[in-house]
Order: C-alpha cells, then sequence, then structure tokens
C-alpha cells in the first residue's frame, strides 16, 4: 500500500463520519427547516471528501476534472433545491420549530 | 473483485416481479398500478442482467444489456402514456359523479381513452 | 465477506423498497420509495457490470419516470379535490375490511409466492454457467464499427430492434398528444432568481454531457438513449421554470425533431438496402459514420420525445 | 485497496437504509422526498465508491448523470410535485 492508497484511505474516514452525520441529522433534527442543513451541510462535505479520497486514486486528469465537476454540480444543485424547498415551505405557513412549540 | 453471485440477483428479479404482480391486481389506484407495472419490468430486467452474468467470460453478454437498454426507454414511454391514459379515466370519472366542476380543456378531445391504448 | 454482504444488503433493500412503494398507505410516500428504488436499481446494474444500464436508469429510472410520476400524482390529488369539495384523505388503498376482499387477497398472494416458487426453480435450474453470446459478439466487433459492444448490439448487429424502439417512442408521444392537451407548467422565475441562476449553467451543462455521451458510446458506456435521456432532463427544467416555451410555440421544429430519428433511421435502412443488399447492413468500413449520424438523429428525438412527455398531453395554448 | 472502496460503499448503503427509516416512519410529505434527495448525495458517493472497488471505468459518468438528474427531480418536485393538501403535521416534538 503506497502513500496515496493510505492517504485516499484517511480521506474515507472524514467522508463517512460526515454521511452518517447528516443520515443522523435527517433523523433527528425537529422541522423541515433544520433538516435541511443535514442535506446541503454535511452530506456536501461527505461528498466532498469522498471526491478527494478518490480523486487520489484518479487514472488520468480527465477524471480528476469529472469528480470535480460531479461535486460542483450537487453543490449547486442541492443547495439551491434546498432553497426553494424552504422557500416554498415558508409560502404555505410551515411554522419553524421553538423550544416553546409543544 | 469477485463477480456478484447471478442467483441471488436472479431471485431478487423474481420477487420484484411476483411483487409487481401481486400490487397491480390488489391495487385499486390508477397510479399505483402502473407503479406496479414498472416494478414488474424492473424484476425482469433485473433477472435478465443476472442471466447475462452468467455468460461473464470476459465481459458479461452485452445482447441482453442492449434489450433490457431498450427496455428501460420504452417502459419510460410507456408510463407516460399509461398516465396520460389515467388522467383521461379520472377526468371523465369525475365528469359522470360531479356535473362539470371547472374541468378545463380536456372534455372536447372527441374519442375514449380506451380504443388509444 | 464484504461483497457478500454489499450483495445481501442491496437486494434485501430493493425488495423490501418495492414492496413498500406499491404498498404504502401514503401514495405520495410510495412514489417517494419507488424513486429511491430506481437509484438503488443503478447500483444494482453497476454490480453487475452493466454501466450502460446504470447510465440509462439513472437518467430515466430515478429522474424523469419519478418526476413524471409526481407529477401526475399532483394533477390528479387535485382534481380529486376538486370533485370531491373536501380535503382528500391521502391514500386510496385497498385496506377494506370486508372479507371477501381479504380472501381474495390471500388467495392472490398465495398465487403470487406459487408463481415465484416455480420460477426460481425454473431458474435455480439453469446451467451454472452459460456460454451466451458474448464471445460471437466480440468476434464480429471489429466489423461493427464501435468498439462498445452494447453499442454495436444496439446499433448494428440488431439495429431493426433499435429502429422499430425508436418507433414505439414516436407512437407513445402521439397517443399522448391526442389523449390530453398539456398543461403550461406556471413557474414565475423573477420569484426564483436562483433557480434562473442555477438553470443558466446546468441546462448547457446537460446539453454538453448529451452531446459528451453519445460519442463516447463508440467506445464506452453510453450512447444516444443515455445522451437523449440528459437531454430531455434539459427540457423538463426547462419546462417547469418557463424557458421552454418559445421551444414549444415552434411546433413544426418540435414535431420535425420528434419524427427525426425514425427518419433519418428508416432512410439509413433504405439506403443501406439499396447498397448491399441487406436490412441495416452498413457498407464495409463505414459503419463507424453510419451509426454516429443515426444515433445523433436518435438522440434529438429520444430527448425531446421524453421531454415531452413530461407536460402530459400536446402542447398548445387555449 | 479496493476493499476500503468497497466497505465504504458498504457503509453508506448503510446509511441509506438508514434513511429510509426515515421514509417508512410516518414522516412528512417533504421529509420523504428531502431522504430521496440526500439519497442522492449518498448515491453518488456509492457508485463512484462501487466503481472504483470494481474497475468499471464508466462509473464517473454514472455519477455525473445522476448527480445532474437530481437537480432535475428537485426542481420537479418543488415546482410542481408537491401535494397541495401538505403540511397536516410538523414540527414533531
Amino acid at each position: 500500500m503506497s502513500f496515496l492508497d493510505f492517504l485516499s484511505a484517511l480521506l474515507l474516514v472524514p467522508a463517512l463520519f460526515f454521511f452518517v452525520a447528516g443520515t443522523v441529522a435527517l433523523l433527528r433534527f425537529p422541522d423541515l427547516y433544520s433538516r435541511l442543513h443535514a442535506l446541503t451541510k454535511a452530506d456536501n462535505v461527505g461528498l466532498g471528501f469522498a471526491v478527494l479520497a478518490l480523486m487520489l486514486r484518479a487514472e488520468n486528469g480527465v477524471e480528476v476534472f469529472k469528480l470535480a465537476l460531479i461535486w460542483g454540480l450537487v453543490l449547486a444543485a442541492s443547495s439551491t433545491v434546498c432553497f426553494l424547498i424552504g422557500q416554498e415551505a415558508v409560502r404555505r405557513g410551515l411554522k419553524p420549530w421553538t423550544r416553546q412549540s409543544p | 473483485m469477485p463477480d456478484a453471485d447471478p442467483r441471488l440477483y436472479l431471485l431478487a428479479g423474481l420477487a420484484l416481479f411476483a411483487i409487481g404482480f401481486y400490487s397491480l391486481v390488489v391495487q385499486t389506484h390508477l397510479l399505483r398500478r402502473i407503479m406496479a407495472l414498472n416494478v414488474m419490468g424492473s424484476g425482469v430486467f433485473l433477472a435478465f442482467l443476472a442471466l447475462a452474468l452468467k455468460a461473464a467470460a470476459p465481459m458479461p453478454d452485452p445482447v441482453p444489456h442492449a434489450m433490457v437498454l431498450t427496455g428501460i426507454v420504452v417502459a419510460v414511454c410507456a408510463t407516460g402514456l399509461a398516465l396520460a391514459l389515467a388522467d383521461r379515466v379520472q377526468a371523465l370519472e369525475a365528469n359522470e359523479e360531479t356535473p362539470a366542476p371547472e374541468e378545463p380543456p380536456s372534455a372536447e378531445t372527441g374519442s375514449e381513452p380506451e380504443d388509444a391504448g | 465477506m464484504i461483497p457478500q454482504l454489499l450483495d445481501g444488503t442491496l437486494v434485501l433493500v430493493v425488495v423490501a423498497l418495492a414492496w413498500r412503494a406499491l404498498n404504502d398507505r401514503d401514495l405520495f410516500r410510495g412514489v417517494i420509495e419507488f424513486i429511491a428504488l430506481g437509484l438503488l436499481l443503478a447500483m444494482a446494474w453497476l454490480r453487475l457490470r452493466a454501466p450502460d444500464l446504470a447510465l440509462a436508469e439513472a437518467a430515466v429510472g430515478s429522474g424523469l419516470t419519478g418526476a413524471l410520476i409526481l407529477s401526475a400524482l399532483v394533477r390528479m390529488r387535485r382534481r380529486e379535490q376538486a370533485a370531491a369539495g373536501q380535503p382528500a384523505g391521502v391514500a386510496t388503498g385497498p385496506w377494506a375490511k370486508d372479507r371477501a376482499k381479504n380472501f381474495s387477497r390471500v388467495l392472490l398472494g398465495a398465487l403470487s409466492v406459487a408463481m415465484l416458487g416455480t420460477l426460481a426453480w425454473a431458474a435455480l435450474s439453469l446451467p451454472a454457467k452459460a456460454r451466451g453470446l458474448t464471445a460471437e459478439a466480440l468476434a464480429r466487433l471489429p466489423d461493427s464499427g464501435v468498439t462498445n459492444p452494447v453499442t454495436a448490439v444496439l446499433l448494428n448487429f440488431r439495429a431493426y430492434d433499435t429502429l422499430l424502439e425508436i418507433g414505439v417512442l414516436l407512437l407513445a408521444i402521439v397517443g399522448v398528444w391526442a389523449l390530453r392537451r398539456g398543461e403550461w407548467p406556471a413557474a414565475d422565475l423573477r420569484e426564483r432568481p436562483l433557480l434562473l441562476s442555477l438553470l443558466r449553467w446546468v441546462l448547457p451543462l446537460l446539453a454538453v454531457g448529451a452531446g459528451y455521451l453519445l460519442w463516447i458510446g463508440a467506445s464506452a458506456p453510453g450512447g444516444a438513449f443515455q445522451g437523449g435521456a440528459l437531454l430531455a432532463g434539459a427540457l423538463v427544467l426547462a419546462l417547469l421554470s418557463g424557458l421552454g416555451r418559445r421551444l414549444l410555440r415552434r411546433g413544426r421544429l418540435v414535431r420535425t425533431g420528434l419524427t427525426i430519428g425514425v427518419l433519418v433511421f428508416g432512410v439509413a435502412g433504405a439506403v443501406a438496402l439499396g447498397w448491399t443488399g441487406g436490412l441495416l447492413q452498413y457498407p464495409t468500413g463505414q459503419a463507424g459514420a453510419w451509426i454516429l449520424v443515426i444515433e445523433a438523429a436518435a438522440l434529438v428525438s429520444i430527448g425531446l420525445t421524453l421531454g415531452l412527455l413530461y407536460l402530459g398531453g400536446r402542447p398548445g395554448e387555449k | 485497496m479496493s476493499t476500503v472502496f468497497l466497505t465504504a460503499a458498504l457503509a453508506l448503503l448503510l446509511t441509506i437504509v438508514l434513511g429510509l427509516a426515515q421514509v417508512f416512519r410516518q414522516a412528512g410529505r417533504a421529509d420523504s422526498l428531502l431522504a430521496a434527495i440526500l439519497f442522492g448525495t449518498t448515491g453518488v458517493a456509492v457508485v463512484l465508491l462501487l466503481g472504483k472497488a470494481l474497475g468499471i471505468p464508466g462509473a464517473v459518468d454514472v455519477a455525473l448523470v445522476f448527480a445532474s438528474l437530481a437537480a432535475v427531480l428537485g426542481v420537479a418536485f418543488v415546482l410542481r410535485g408537491w401535494p397541495p393538501d401538505d403540511f397536516p403535521e410538523d414540527p414533531r416534538p
């Protein structure tokens, strides 16, 4: 196992951590708005680490470029979609969760 | 990396087919029935590809792959057509029950939906 | 150990999701589970070493079919509410209490299980190794004009299948147009500037991606179907945001685009018949160019057809 | 090395199973779609890792298509696919 392999495997650890964190957040957070964070933040960071790990093991430059493109696409798309969902939820009158609410 | 066991995926495909068949008959909502047809199709695809993997000398058999590719695209087209038909059926039923709420333009298309399917 | 675990998990989740998707009390959740099923199937195709199909499933199975069914669901729900005049219950499942229905359900379940058992017995008694057509396909691959075996089968060895399939696509869109008039998806982009800024670069990217998949299909996973599905995704986005309105007004252009696949394919078949004496038997040495031209035309037709299916009817103003 | 990638793919698949639990239990409509979008992002990672572990070169393209079509699905949901009678529940304790 070369140094690059080791580094690549090491990068997968935070990737997994963030993915698990995103899923747990989806399960545990109290309302739609907070659950949106699980999508936009944790998962995208996790994917970023996974992409980095795979970039180290890529065969050529084209693959590195494609991986970067995938990450950019997911970042832009998921944040836009999350904003749209949040906006629509506000328009429909969904109240954000507060500690006081039942 | 060893290949997947074809038998496992074969059984899964058959299970999807059986589930789809059961739901197709039991469920009454048209949308569910359309989804059930899709699931049955996916089961067939899964079984087909598992069989293709059995011939994995240098690579899986490309002929079933091409057929399933055709099948996937035809399935989505059939789904689109079926959804339009289901919509017509629902519109006609709604018109029968209540005297024309505000059913916009679709009523003027002449023929019954049945003879287009 | 790890591969077996992965296979087992994947298969279990696929079967469980299929059951839930079709029998969930809440129809909307059923649709969501159906979409997730498409996603997992794409992974299964990858595991079965069928990347061509994973591409198609990723685009068509989970993306387009999901969007189609979701919009149909909302349309039906709106009508149900308008007809009933009350907030309709979530699902109209067959959860009737009466005995006769339950009895027939049990009977059907038994029948399904029996069918599954018979099929499984038949399938498992097949020989473990099959010869298949791999060797034949690979032997003729150098003559086919492409190096991706799946594309070779689709557009050379069994090109008549594909010709008929493009015809089926045309029939489907004709059927949909005969049945209904499509709705104008009315989204106001001025309210959603962020969406506009996303579309500004995603739409061109999708178009470029479609071209890329078409080009690379000759030598690697990809081709007209996958590219067409990407194009359809771009068209759906354009229709949703109202940017596609201008395209739809140009009816003749749309109709030409819808038929160009069948036309080019048919003309190519006729010319090849006169030239070499075999239907869709391309002249020696030129197969690659023929395939590329046919695929390019098919890409436009497939993209337009799948995208316009989302409209759910013929375009046209009131 | 491919075992490492395969193990990571398996772990991500398990998080998808976990997320499915969120869909299965009585959650709101938008929430179950959120879970589906989450599967989209996780699915991209699974496809990439699986493709690397199995040595399938086309997997990067599959992930690319996945990523772009996830956007289509999300936008389609918000603009045309959100049932009009949503939000009977929420927030839940």
